[in-house]
C-alpha cells in the first residue's frame, strides 16, 4: 500500500521516458504509452480511494532522503491523504479523458509524440504537486509544472503567439514563485525556532506552528508575510489578480492542453497550495483576509473581463479565472471543505467545456463565436455536453456548480457579506457570459461557410465528452464534502444554506435569461443604455490595461535598467577600468619610450641626473 | 695660498677635472670631442687614485693608473675608428644627428 | 601507477604524441585526442564508485618529493570536492573533444593546445601542493590564447589578450598571496596536506590572515569571475571555439571558486570570516547585475557569458556562507553549472559554425530544422533557469538555504536571479529557437548519430544528479565537513 | 692634518690653474685642434702633479702614452676630417648645455661634499709615502699583476683589431 | 705538481688557445670557410664545459696567482653560463652569412675575447683585475656593436655604447678610486676585512664609491637610471652581438654586483638592500611599459631585457641565499631562453632580412617549428609555468616577499601580466595573423639543434628544477 503513491506518481514519468527514448517516431506507441501509464495511475488513485474509505483507513506518507547535510536534510516524500487522493483521482480521471480525447483531436499533429510526452510529464508533475508531502517536493513539481506548461502551451512553436504564451506563462509563474520560495526558505527558517532541527514537512510544520502561535514566540506579522509569501505562489499557478495575465494568453496550446492544465489541473494546484498549507494560512487572518479579497476581486473581475470576449477559449479562460477566485476566496473564507469542493467539481465541468470548444474548434477551425452559431444540431454531442457544462459553471440545480458554489457563497455569507455580494454578481455574471457563448456558438444559424459544414467529432473526442458529463453531473451528490471533512480540524464549515442557494440561483437564472434575451433574441436595448454599454466595453475589451502596464514595465523599467546595466557594463567596466588601466599602461609606456630620444647627450644627461639623485638620497 | 696640501685638494682638483669632463661629454657637440672630454675623466680619476695612492702609502693605486691608461688607449682606438667611419657614412660627426634610433 | 596521476598524464602525454603525428593525419590526432580525454573518464568514473563515503581526507594521495629545499613536492590526491570538479573537468573536456571533431583547420595544433589546456585544469583540481596548484593553474590560462586566438571568432584578438591578461592578473596576484602565505606561516611547505594540519595547530596571526585573504580572495577572483572583475568573461566566451568556451565556462571559471575554498577559506579561516561577508555583498552585484545585462545583450554566446558570470554569482554565495548546506550547494552547483554552460556553449556552437552569426535575432525558429540542438539549448536554458530535475535546481536550492541565515539579502538577491535566469533564457529560446524559420537557414544541419553523442552524456550527468543528487552530495559533504571542521576549530580557539 | 710635504702649494695650485684652464679649453675651444692642443696642457699638468706626487713612473707614461699616443692619434684624426670649427658651435643645444653644467655643478657640489669629509678624517692618511719607480712599479705589474697584464694585453689586442676591422678600407 | 693557479686558469688558457688558433686559420682561410670557422668556435668552446665541472668537483674555492683569481662555484657557474651563451651566440653568428660583408674570423675572435673577459671578470679578486676584464667586455663589444661599418645604425649604436660605456666606466673607475682610498687597499680580501669595522653604517666616502661604482656595473646590467643605452644599441648591433650582450654582458654586470654588493658590501646590506629594491622596482617597470608600443624586435628585446634586469636585481636586493639563488637560477633560464628568442630572430631575419614583428605574420604557417620555438621561449620569458622563467619568477617574488619587499613583488607580478602583454601580441602576429608573403623559411641543422637545446633546456629546468635549484644555491653567497 505504501507503494500506491510512487506508482500513482511514477507511472505517468515512465511513460514520458519510455516515449522519448523508445517512441519519438510512432504516434501510435506514443499515445498508448501516455494513455496507458496515467491509466495505471488513475487504477491506483481509485485503489487508493477505496482504501482510504475504510473507517480505520491511515494516512500514508512515505519518503526517502534527497539531501542529507548536516543542518539541512530534505526529503523527497509523498502523502496520500483524503485530499490528495481526491486530486490525484481528479488530475487522472480527468486527465485520461483528456489524453484519449487528445489521440482525436491532435491525430495529425507531426509531434504527436512529442505531445503525448509533454502531457505524461505534466500528470507527472501536477500529480507530484497533490501527494507532496513536504514543500521542496512540493516547490519541485510546482517548477516542473510551469515547465510542462510552457511546453504545451508553446507546442506549436512556430507560432509566434503560441511561442510567446509560453514564455510568459512561465516567467508569470516563476515572479510569483519567487516569493513562494522566499516564503519557503522563511517558513524553513521558523520550523527551527524552538531549537529542533528545521523541517519542510507539513504534518511537522503544522505542528510546531501551532506551537510556535501557542508560546508566542512567533511574531504574527512574520506569519503573515509568511502567509502572503506563499500566497505568492498560489498568485502565479492560479493566475489570482495581478498575476492572471498569463492564463488567456495560454489560450494559444492545443485545446485539450487548456482543458487539462489551464482548467482542471495545474491552475486549481495554486487553490490546492492553500488548502495543503492551511494550518499556516489558518493561524494569520490577515493573510486570510487578503487571500479572500484578492479571490473575491479576481473573481468579479475575470468575470466582466469575459463578457466581451469573442474567442470561446478565452471566455473560458476567463471564466476560469473567475472561478479560480472563488476558490481563493472560499478558502481565504476558512472555507477549507468548500474551496476544494468547488476545485474538484470545477474540474469535470471546465475540463467538459473546454474538450467541447476543442470539439467545435476541432470542428470549424475557429475560435471566434461570432464565426459558428447553430452547431446545436450539427454537433449534438458536443452541444448537449457543452450545455450541461454550462450550466453546471453557472451553478443551476442539481449540478455538480451548484452544490459546490453554493457551499462557498454560504461561507462568504456568513464570513464576510461583501464579498459575498461580490460572488453572487459574479455568479450571475457567469451565467451572462456562459449564455452569451451557448446562444452565439450553438443556437441560432450559423454565421460562418464553415459553421454550415461542420460535423460531429469523431468517437475518440465525443466519448471522453460524454464520460465526463457523468462527474458533472453526479459529483453533488456523492460525498466530496464529508470526504474532504475527514480528519480536518481547521476551517469554517457551513451548512447548506437555501437563502443562500435561491439568491445565486436566481441570480444565475437571470443572467442566462439576459444573455438568451439579447443572444438568441436579439433584444436590442435603449440607444442610451446602449451607449452607457459601449463605454464600459472599452476597458473591458482593454482588459483593465493590465497587459499594457506590464508590457510598459517590462520595456521601459525592466528593459531600460538592461540597457543602463550594459552600458555601464560597456564604458564604465570594460572602457573605463579595464581597457583604461590598459590604456593607462600602454600610455605610460609610449611616454617612457620618449624619453629614449636618441641623443646619447641626452642619454648622459639622465644617467647623471639619476646618479645625482641616488647620491643625494643616499648621502644626505 | 700657503696652507699645506693636503689629499682633500688633490681630491678637489680630481673633482673638479672630473666635473668638468662630465660637462664636455654632455655639451660638446663633436663626437670627437666628446671622446677628449672622456679622456678628461678617466684622468681625473688617475689623479685621485695617485692621490689616494700617495696619502695610503701604497703603490697598488699606481698600478691601477697604469692599466687606465692602456685601456684609455684601446678606447680611443676604437673611438676614434668608429668616429671615422661615422664620419665616412654620414658626413659629419655631430653627436645630435646621429639618432637614427630613439624610441 | 596512482589513478591520479594517471587523469593528470593522460592528457599531457596525448599533446606530446600529438607533436609526432604528421599534420595530415586529422583522424589520428581526433583518435588519440578522444582517448587522451576518455580514459580519465573512466578512471574518474571508477574513482567516484570507489570513493569511501562519508571518510574525511584525501584519496589516492601520491608524493614525490620534487624540491625538498624549500618544501616542495609533487603531491596529488582527491577529496569529494575536487573528485566532482575532477569528474566535471573530465566530462566536459572529453565532450568538447568530441564536439571539436567539427573543426577542420589546423586540427593538429588545436588538439595540442586542449588536451594541454585539459592537462593543467586536471592539476589545479588533484594538486595537493600550494606551488604545483599555482603552476598547473598558470598553465591552464595559456593555452586558451592560442585556442581563442587562431580558432575564434569575432573580435577575438581583444578577447584573447583580455582574457589571459586578465587571468594572469589574478594568478600573480594570488601567486604573491601564496608566497605571503608560505613566508608567514613559518612551516617551511607547500604541501597543502601538511599545511593544514600545521594551520590548524598554529594558525597564522588574524591581522595577518585578515591582510592575506584579499590577495588570494581577489586573485582567484577574478576567474571566478567575481563582480567587478569579470569582464574578461563573456568576451572569452564569445570569442572563443565552441569546445573552448565549453571548458571555459563550464570547468576554468570554477578554478576560482574552488581555489578560495581550498586555499584561501581552508588556510585563512579568520581571513575568510573577515572578508566572506564582503564576497556575500558582491555576489549581490554578480547575480543581479549580471543577469540584467544578459538580460540586454543581444549576441547569444554574450548573454551565457553574463549569464555564467551572474551564476557564478551563487557559487561565490554559497561559499561565502560558509556552512555545510551553503558549501555543498556552491560545490555542487560548480559541477551543475559546468555540464549546463557547457551543453549551451555547444549547441550555440553548432549554430554559429553553420550560421556565422551569434545575434540572436538573426536565428529564428531554428527548432523546426534543427530539433535535437535545439531540444539540448532548450534542456540547458531550463537547467540555468533552476528547473527542478536538473542538477542546478537542487545546487541552488542548497545555496538559497545556506544563505538565507547568513545573508538574508543576498539571498533575496539570488532568489530573485533565477527569475532574470528564466527572463533572457526564455527571451533567447523564444527568438532563436521558435517562432517561423527564418529561411536563411533553411539548409542547417542538425547533430546526428555520433554528433549527438557528447549532449546526450552532458544533459544524462546533469539530470542524473539533479535527480539523485545525495549521490554527488554524500561524497561532497564529507569533504565540506573537513573544510568547515577548521573553522569551528578556530572558534573554539577564539572561545578558549 | 697630514701635509703633502713634497708639493709646495704654489707649484699645486699652479699647476693647477694649467689643468683647469686646459680642461675648460677642452669644453670651450671652437676649433677641434685647439681643444686637443689644450688637453695635451692638462695631462702634462697631471703628469707633472705626479712627479710631485711621487708616482714616476706613471709620470711618464702619462706623457708618453697620453700625450705622447693618444692626443697625436686624435690631432690625425682631427686634420683627417678637416672639420670646419663654424659647424661644430653653432647648433649647441641650450638644454643640453644647462643640463650638462648642471649635473656637472651638482655632481662637483656632491665630491666636494665627500672631500670635505674626507679632509676632516686623518685616520686615514697616517702611512708613510712610497715612491713610485720604475723598479718598484715595474717588479709589482709582472709579479703581483701579471695577470691583469696579460688581460690589458689582450685588451690592446682588441682595440688593435677592433681599429683594423672597422677603419681599415681593405681587409 | 702543477700548481692550483695553472689548473685554475685552464679555461682561460683554453679560450686563449681557441683564440691562437682561430687567428691562425683566419689569416690562412678565405672569407667563404668562415662559417666553417664559426662550427670550429663553437665546437671548441664545448670543452670548457667538463673542464668548468672537473673544476666544480676536484678544486677547492680559493683566491689564487696573487690574490687576482678567485676560484669559487659563482664564478664556476657563471662561467657556464658564459660558455654556452658564447656557443650559441657563435652558431646564431653563423647565420649571418652575408649580413657581415667581411671579418667574418675576427669576429669570431672578438666574441673569444669577450668570453675571455667575462670569465677573467667572474674570476677577479682585485679591483684592478675587475677593471681590466670588465673594459676587455665592453671594448669587445664596442667594436662588435659597430661591426657592420656600411650600416649606419650600426656604428650609431656602437658609438652611443662606446660614449655611455665610457662615461660610465669613468664612474666606476671613481668609485673604485674612493673605494680604495677609504680602504686603503685593491684587494677584495682586504677590503672586506677593513670594511668588517662599519658594520653600523658606511662613511660618506665608502658610501659615495660605492654608489659609483654601483652606476658603473649597473650600466652593464641595464638598470634604470643607466638603462636608456639599452634598446638603441640592441637594436643596431648584429643579432648576435645582441643576443650576447643581453645574456653575457648582462650576466657579467650581475656578477659584479654580487661580487662587490654581496661579497664586499654584505654586512651593510641594510643601507644597500633599499636602493637596490627600489632599482629594480623602477627597471621592472620601465623596460616592461617601454616595450609595449615598440614594433621592432630587437628593440623590444631590449626593454624586455631591461625588465629581466631588474628581476635580476630582485634577487640581490634581498640579500639572501635565496635570492641570489633565484637570480642566479633565473640568469640560466635566461640564457636559454633569451638566446632561444635571438636565434629565432637571426634564423628569421637571414631569411626575410627583417626585424619588423608585423613580417613576423603567420610564421606558424612559413616555420611552425620556429614559431613554436619563439613562442614557447616568448612565454618562458614572461613567466609562464611549467618553463624555466617561472620558476626564476617565482623563486625572485618568493624572496621578496619572504625579506618583506611586498611591493617590489607586487610590481614584479604585475610586470608578468605587461610582458606577457607584448610577447603575447608576437604570438598572436605569428599564429593568427596573414603571412604576406607565405614562402617557408629554411632553418639549419645547427640552429635546429640549438634551438631544440634550448627547448629542451627551457622545459627541463621549468620542470625538473631541483638540480639546477641546487647549482645555483651553491653558487651563491652563504
Amino acid at each position: 500500500m505504501v507503494a500506491a503513491p510512487w506508482i500513482i506518481l511514477f507511472a505517468p514519468a515512465l511513460a514520458c521516458a519510455a516515449i522519448v527514448l523508445f517512441a519519438r517516431n510512432s504516434k501510435p506507441l506514443s499515445a498508448t504509452l501516455a494513455i496507458g501509464g496515467l491509466a495505471v495511475s488513475f487504477s491506483f488513485a481509485v485503489y487508493a480511494l477505496l482504501q482510504s474509505l475504510h473507517p480505520l483507513a491511515e494516512t500514508i506518507e512515505s519518503s526517502v532522503s534527497w539531501v542529507n547535510l548536516p543542518g539541512l536534510a530534505l526529503e523527497f516524500g509523498l502523502l496520500l491523504d483524503h485530499p490528495s487522493i481526491l486530486m490525484s483521482l481528479v488530475v487522472t480521471g480527468v486527465g485520461l479523458m483528456i489524453f484519449i480525447y487528445s489521440v482525436g483531436y491532435m491525430g495529425e499533429e507531426r509531434g504527436l509524440p512529442r505531445y503525448f510526452a509533454f502531457l505524461s510529464l505534466f500528470a507527472f508533475s501536477m500529480l507530484g504537486i497533490v501527494l507532496a508531502n513536504n514543500f521542496v517536493t512540493l516547490f519541485i513539481f510546482w517548477e516542473l509544472v510551469g515547465a510542462s506548461s510552457y511546453l504545451l502551451i508553446g507546442f506549436w512553436y512556430e507560432r509566434p503567439k503560441a511561442a510567446d504564451a509560453g514564455k510568459k506563462a512561465f516567467l508569470v509563474n516563476r515572479i510569483a514563485d519567487f516569493g513562494f520560495l522566499i516564503g519557503i526558505l522563511m517558513l524553513w527558517n521558523l520550523s527551527g525556532l524552538e531549537g529542533q532541527s528545521r523541517t519542510l514537512n507539513f504534518a511537522e510544520l503544522a505542528e510546531r506552528l501551532q506551537a510556535l502561535v501557542a508560546h508566542g514566540t512567533l511574531s504574527p506579522q512574520l506569519l503573515t508575510a509568511v502567509g502572503l509569501l506563499v500566497f505568492c505562489g498560489v498568485l502565479g499557478k492560479s493566475a489570482q489578480f495581478p498575476l492572471h495575465v498569463w492564463l488567456p494568453d495560454a489560450m494559444e496550446g492545443p485545446t485539450p492542453v487548456s482543458a487539462l492544465i489551464h482548467a482542471a489541473t495545474m491552475v486549481a494546484a495554486g487553490v490546492y497550495l492553500i488548502a495543503r498549507t492551511f494550518f499556516l494560512f489558518w493561524q494569520t487572518p490577515e493573510a486570510m483576509a487578503w487571500v479572500a479579497a484578492i479571490g473575491g476581486f479576481t473573481a468579479l473581475f475575470a468575470a466582466s473581463l469575459a463578457l466581451v470576449e469573442d474567442d470561446i477559449k478565452r471566455v473560458l479562460a476567463y471564466s476560469t479565472l473567475s472561478q479560480l477566485g472563488y476558490m481563493v476566496m472560499a478558502l481565504g473564507l476558512g472555507g477549507y471543505v468548500a474551496g476544494i469542493y468547488h476545485l474538484t467539481t470545477h474540474a469535470f465541468f471546465k475540463a467538459l467545456l473546454f474538450l467541447g470548444a476543442g470539439s467545435v474548434i476541432h470542428a470549424l477551425h475557429t475560435n471566434n463565436i461570432w464565426e459558428m452559431g447553430g452547431l446545436l444540431k450539427k454537433m449534438p454531442v458536443t452541444s448537449i455536453t457543452f450545455l450541461i457544462a454550462t450550466l453546471a459553471l453557472c451553478g443551476i440545480f442539481p449540478l455538480s456548480g451548484f452544490w459546490s458554489k453554493d457551499e462557498i457563497l454560504a461561507v462568504a455569507f456568513f464570513r464576510n457579506p461583501l464579498l459575498w455580494v461580490v460572488g453572487t454578481a459574479t455568479a450571475g455574471l457567469t451565467a451572462f457570459y456562459m449564455g452569451r457563448v451557448f446562444c452565439v456558438a450553438f443556437l441560432g444559424s450559423a454565421r460562418a461557410h464553415s459553421a454550415g459544414h461542420a460535423h460531429e467529432s469523431p468517437p475518440v473526442m465525443s466519448v471522453p465528452l460524454m464520460l465526463l458529463t457523468v462527474p458533472t453531473m453526479v459529483a453533488g451528490f456523492i460525498g466530496i464534502p464529508h470526504y474532504l471533512h475527514h480528519g480536518q480540524e481547521a476551517g469554517v464549515h457551513v451548512p447548506f444554506n437555501a437563502i443562500v442557494a435561491g439568491i445565486s440561483t436566481l441570480v444565475a437564472m437571470a443572467g442566462l435569461s439576459l444573455a438568451y434575451a439579447v443572444y438568441g433574441r436579439g433584444y436590442q436595448p435603449g440607444i442610451q443604455v446602449q451607449r452607457v454599454l459601449a463605454l464600459a466595453a472599452v476597458p473591458l475589451s482593454r482588459k483593465f490595461w493590465v497587459d499594457e502596464v506590464y508590457g510598459w514595465i517590462n520595456r521601459n523599467i525592466q528593459q531600460r535598467f538592461a540597457d543602463l546595466l550594459s552600458l555601464f557594463e560597456r564604458y564604465i567596466i570594460i572602457g573605463l577600468y579595464v581597457n583604461g588601466v590598459a590604456k593607462i599602461t600602454g600610455f605610460t609606456g609610449s611616454v617612457l619610450r620618449l624619453a629614449q630620444t636618441g641623443k646619447v647627450q641626452g642619454y648622459a644627461a639622465t644617467l647623471l641626473a639619476g646618479l645625482s639623485l641616488l647620491l643625494y638620497l643616499s648621502l644626505r | 695660498m700657503t696652507a699645506p696640501i693636503t689629499l682633500s685638494h688633490l681630491l678637489a682638483l680630481s673633482g673638479l677635472l672630473f666635473s668638468i669632463g662630465l660637462v664636455g661629454v654632455m655639451t660638446r657637440r663633436n663626437i670627437l670631442l666628446i671622446l677628449l672630454s672622456l679622456e678628461i675623466l678617466l684622468s681625473s680619476a688617475n689623479l685621485a687614485f695617485v692621490a689616494f695612492s700617495r696619502s695610503l702609502g701604497d703603490l697598488s693605486g699606481q698600478i691601477m693608473v697604469f692599466f687606465v691608461m692602456v685601456v684609455a688607449a684601446a678606447e680611443v682606438t676604437v673611438g676614434l675608428a668608429i668616429a671615422l667611419l661615422i664620419s665616412r657614412k654620414a658626413g659629419n660627426l655631430n653627436a645630435d644627428e646621429l639618432r637614427n634610433l630613439k624610441w | 601507477m596512482n589513478p591520479i596521476t594517471g587523469i593528470l598524464l593522460c592528457p599531457i602525454v596525448g599533446s606530446l604524441i600529438l607533436l609526432l603525428v604528421p599534420q595530415r593525419r586529422s583522424n589520428w590526432v581526433r583518435w588519440i585526442s578522444t582517448v587522451a580525454t576518455g580514459i580519465p573518464v573512466l578512471i574518474c568514473m571508477a574513482l567516484l564508485i570507489q570513493f569511501p563515503r562519508g571518510h574525511a581526507g584525501y584519496q589516492w594521495v601520491q608524493k614525490i618529493p620534487w624540491i625538498p629545499a624549500l618544501g616542495i613536492q609533487y603531491q596529488v590526491g582527491v577529496d569529494g570536492i575536487s573528485l566532482t570538479l575532477l569528474l566535471l573537468h573530465v566530462l566536459c573536456g572529453f565532450t568538447g573533444v568530441l564536439i571539436s571533431y567539427r573543426i577542420k583547420e589546423r586540427v593538429k595544433e588545436y588538439y595540442i593546445f586542449y588536451l594541454l589546456l585539459i592537462g593543467g585544469v586536471a592539476g589545479v583540481f588533484v594538486s595537493l601542493d600550494l606551488f604545483f596548484f599555482y603552476l598547473f593553474y598558470e598553465m591552464a590560462v595559456i593555452p586558451m590564447f592560442p585556442l581563442i586566438g587562431i580558432w575564434g571568432s569575432g573580435d577575438k584578438k581583444y578577447a584573447t589578450m583580455k582574457l589571459t591578461l586578465y587571468l594572469t592578473a589574478g594568478a600573480v596576484l594570488a601567486l604573491i598571496g601564496l608566497l605571503a602565505l608560505y613566508a608567514v606561516s613559518g612551516a617551511h611547505s607547500f604541501d597543502l596536506i601538511f599545511l593544514e594540519r600545521y594551520l590548524t595547530q598554529n594558525p597564522i596571526p588574524g591581522h595577518l590572515q585578515k591582510w592575506l585573504f584579499p590577495f588570494l580572495l581577489i586573485g582567484f577572483g577574478v576567474i571566478a569571475p567575481m563582480w567587478p572583475l569579470h569582464s574578461w568573461s563573456p568576451m572569452g566566451h564569445a570569442a572563443a571555439p565552441s569546445a573552448v568556451s565549453m571548458l571555459h565556462a563550464g570547468v576554468l571559471m570554477k578554478l576560482g571558486s574552488y581555489a578560495i575554498l581550498r586555499i584561501a577559506v581552508q588556510l585563512l579561516p579568520q581571513g575568510a570570516y573577515t572578508w566572506l561577508p564582503w564576497v556575500a555583498l558582491l555576489c549581490i552585484m554578480n547575480i543581479i547585475y549580471g543577469g540584467f545585462v544578459a538580460l540586454a545583450q543581444k549576441d547569444m554566446k554574450f548573454l551565457i557569458g553574463y549569464s555564467s558570470s551572474s551564476h557564478m554569482g551563487y557559487v561565490l554565495l554559497g561559499i561565502a556562507c560558509l556552512n555545510p548546506v551553503g558549501l555543498n550547494g556552491a560545490v555542487l552547483l560548480m559541477f551543475a553549472h559546468g555540464l549546463m554552460t557547457a551543453t549551451a556553449f555547444a549547441t550555440v556552437g553548432h549554430v554559429y559554425d553553420q550560421t556565422h552569426t551569434r545575434i540572436i535575432s538573426d536565428w529564428g525558429g531554428l527548432a523546426r530544422r534543427i530539433p535535437f540542438i535545439s531540444t539540448a539549448f532548450i534542456i540547458a536554458a531550463m537547467a540555468s533557469s533552476g528547473l527542478p530535475g536538473f542538477a542546478n535546481f537542487v545546487s541552488e536550492l542548497l545555496v538559497f538555504f545556506g544563505a538565507w541565515n547568513s545573508y538574508r539579502w543576498s539571498a533575496l538577491a539570488a532568489v530573485f536571479g533565477i527569475v532574470i535566469t528564466a527572463f533572457y533564457m526564455l527571451r533567447a529560446v523564444r527568438t532563436a529557437f521558435f517562432g517561423p524559420l527564418n529561411m536563411r537557414w533553411a539548409e542547417l544541419e542538425d547533430a546526428a548519430g555520433f554528433e549527438r553523442v557528447p549532449y546526450l552524456i552532458l544533459i544524462a550527468a546533469l539530470l542524473i544528479v539533479g535527480c539523485w543528487p545525495r549521490f554527488l552530495l554524500e561524497i561532497i559533504s564529507s569533504s565540506t565537513g573537513t573544510v568547515l571542521s577548521h573553522l569551528t576549530h578556530l572558534e573554539t580557539i577564539a572561545k578558549l | 692634518m697630514t701635509a703633502f710635504q713634497m708639493v709646495h702649494p704654489l707649484l699645486f695650485y699652479t699647476l693647477s690653474g694649467l689643468m683647469v684652464v686646459g680642461a675648460l679649453g677642452v669644453i670651450f675651444a671652437r676649433v677641434p685642434i685647439y681643444a686637443v692642443l689644450s688637453l695635451v696642457i692638462t695631462l702634462f699638468g697631471m703628469s707633472a702633479l705626479f712627479v710631485a706626487l711621487g708616482a714616476y713612473f706613471v709620470a711618464a707614461i702619462q706623457v708618453l702614452v697620453y700625450a705622447g699616443a693618444v692626443l697625436v692619434l686624435f690631432l690625425f684624426v682631427v686634420m683627417l676630417l678637416d672639420m670646419a670649427p663654424e659647424a661644430l658651435f653653432r647648433a649647441r643645444s641650450r638644454i643640453m648645455m644647462v643640463a650638462g653644467i648642471a649635473f656637472g655643478g651638482i655632481f662637483l657640489w656632491q665630491l666636494v661634499h665627500v672631500t670635505v669629509v674626507i679632509g676632516g678624517r686623518p685616520g686615514l692618511f697616517t702611512k708613510q709615502p712610497v715612491a713610485g719607480t720604475t723598479a718598484a712599479v715595474g717588479k709589482l705589474l709582472f709579479t703581483t699583476y701579471a695577470l691583469p697584464f696579460e688581460a690589458a694585453s689582450m685588451l690592446l689586442l682588441v682595440g688593435i683589431i677592433g681599429a683594423i676591422v672597422l677603419a681599415k678600407k681593405k681587409l | 705538481m702543477i700548481p692550483a693557479g695553472l689548473l685554475a686558469l685552464l679555461p682561460e688558457l683554453w679560450i686563449g688557445l681557441l683564440f691562437s688558433a682561430i687567428l691562425a686559420l683566419d689569416l690562412r682561410w678565405k672569407e667563404t670557410r668562415s662559417s666553417t670557422m664559426g662550427m670550429l668556435t663553437a665546437v671548441g668552446l664545448m670543452p670548457l664545459f667538463p673542464l668548468l665541472w672537473w673544476q666544480h668537483s676536484s678544486l677547492h674555492p680559493a683566491d689564487l696567482l696573487s690574490g687576482m683569481y678567485r676560484l669559487d662555484p659563482m664564478a664556476l657557474l657563471f662561467k657556464g653560463i658564459f660558455s654556452a651563451s658564447a656557443i650559441l651566440v657563435t652558431l646564431m653568428t653563423r647565420e649571418l652569412g652575408k649580413t657581415i660583408q667581411r671579418g667574418h674570423g675576427e669576429f669570431y675572435l672578438l666574441l673569444l675575447t669577450a668570453t675571455l673577459g667575462m670569465f677573467f671578470a667572474a674570476s677577479s679578486a682585485n679591483f684592478i683585475m675587475l677593471f681590466v676584464s670588465l673594459e676587455l667586455i665592453a671594448i669587445t663589444f664596442y667594436v662588435l656593436t659597430a661591426y657592420l661599418q656600411t650600416d649606419l645604425h650600426s656604428l650609431e649604436a656602437g658609438m652611443k655604447y662606446l660614449v655611455l660605456g665610457s662615461l660610465a666606466s669613468g664612474l666606476l673607475l671613481y668609485g673604485f678610486a674612493f673605494i680604495y682610498g677609504a680602504t686603503g687597499s685593491l684587494q677584495f680580501s682586504k677590503i672586506q676585512e677593513a670594511l668588517s669595522h662599519h658594520q653600523a653604517s658606511l662613511p660618506v666616502p665608502l658610501l659615495f664609491g660605492l654608489l659609483l661604482a654601483l652606476s658603473g656595473i649597473l650600466f652593464k646590467v641595464a638598470a634604470v637610471p643607466f638603462q636608456l643605452w639599452v634598446p638603441d644599441v640592441y637594436q643596431g648591433a648584429p643579432t648576435p652581438v645582441t643576443a650576447f650582450l643581453s645574456v653575457g654582458s648582462k650576466a657579467a654586470g650581475i656578477l659584479v654586483v654580487f661580487r662587490v654588493l654581496q661579497e664586499l658590501f654584505l654586512l651593510q646590506a641594510h643601507q644597500w638592500s633599499p636602493i637596490i629594491a627600489w632599482i629594480a622596482g623602477l627597471t621592472i617597470a620601465y623596460g616592461n611599459l617601454g616595450a609595449i608600443p615598440q614594433t621592432n624586435i630587437k628593440r623590444l628585446l631590449g626593454y624586455s631585457s631591461i625588465g629581466h634586469a631588474g628581476y635580476l636585481l630582485i634577487g640581490i636586493a634581498t640579500a639572501t641565499t635565496l635570492g641570489s639563488a633565484g637570480t642566479n637560477f633565473y640568469l640560466i633560464s635566461y640564457l636559454f631562453t633569451n638566446l632561444a628568442v635571438f636565434l629565432v630572430v637571426t634564423a628569421f631575419s637571414r631569411q626575410t632580412g627583417s626585424d619588423e614583428i608585423r613580417d613576423y605574420a603567420g610564421l606558424s604557417k612559413r616555420s611552425p617549428f620556429l614559431a613554436a620555438a619563439m613562442f614557447i621561449a616568448l612565454l618562458s620569458l614572461a613567466g609562464v609555468p611549467p618553463l624555466a622563467g617561472f620558476f626564476g619568477k617565482f623563486l625572485l617574488l618568493m624572496s621578496a616577499v619572504t625579506e618583506g619587499y611586498l611591493p617590489l613583488a607586487i610590481v614584479g607580478a604585475a610586470a608578468v601580466v605587461v610582458s606577457l602583454y607584448y610577447y603575447l601580441l608576437i604570438v598572436y602576429t605569428m599564429y593568427a595573423d596573414k603571412p604576406e608573403d607565405p614562402t617557408p623559411i629554411p632553418v639549419s641543422a645547427p640552429v635546429r639543434l640549438a634551438l631544440l637545446l634550448c627547448l629542451v633546456a627551457m622545459l627541463g629546468i621549468g620542470i625538473w628544477q631541483g638540480p639546477f635549484l641546487r647549482i645555483s644555491l651553491a653558487a651563491s653567497f652563504q
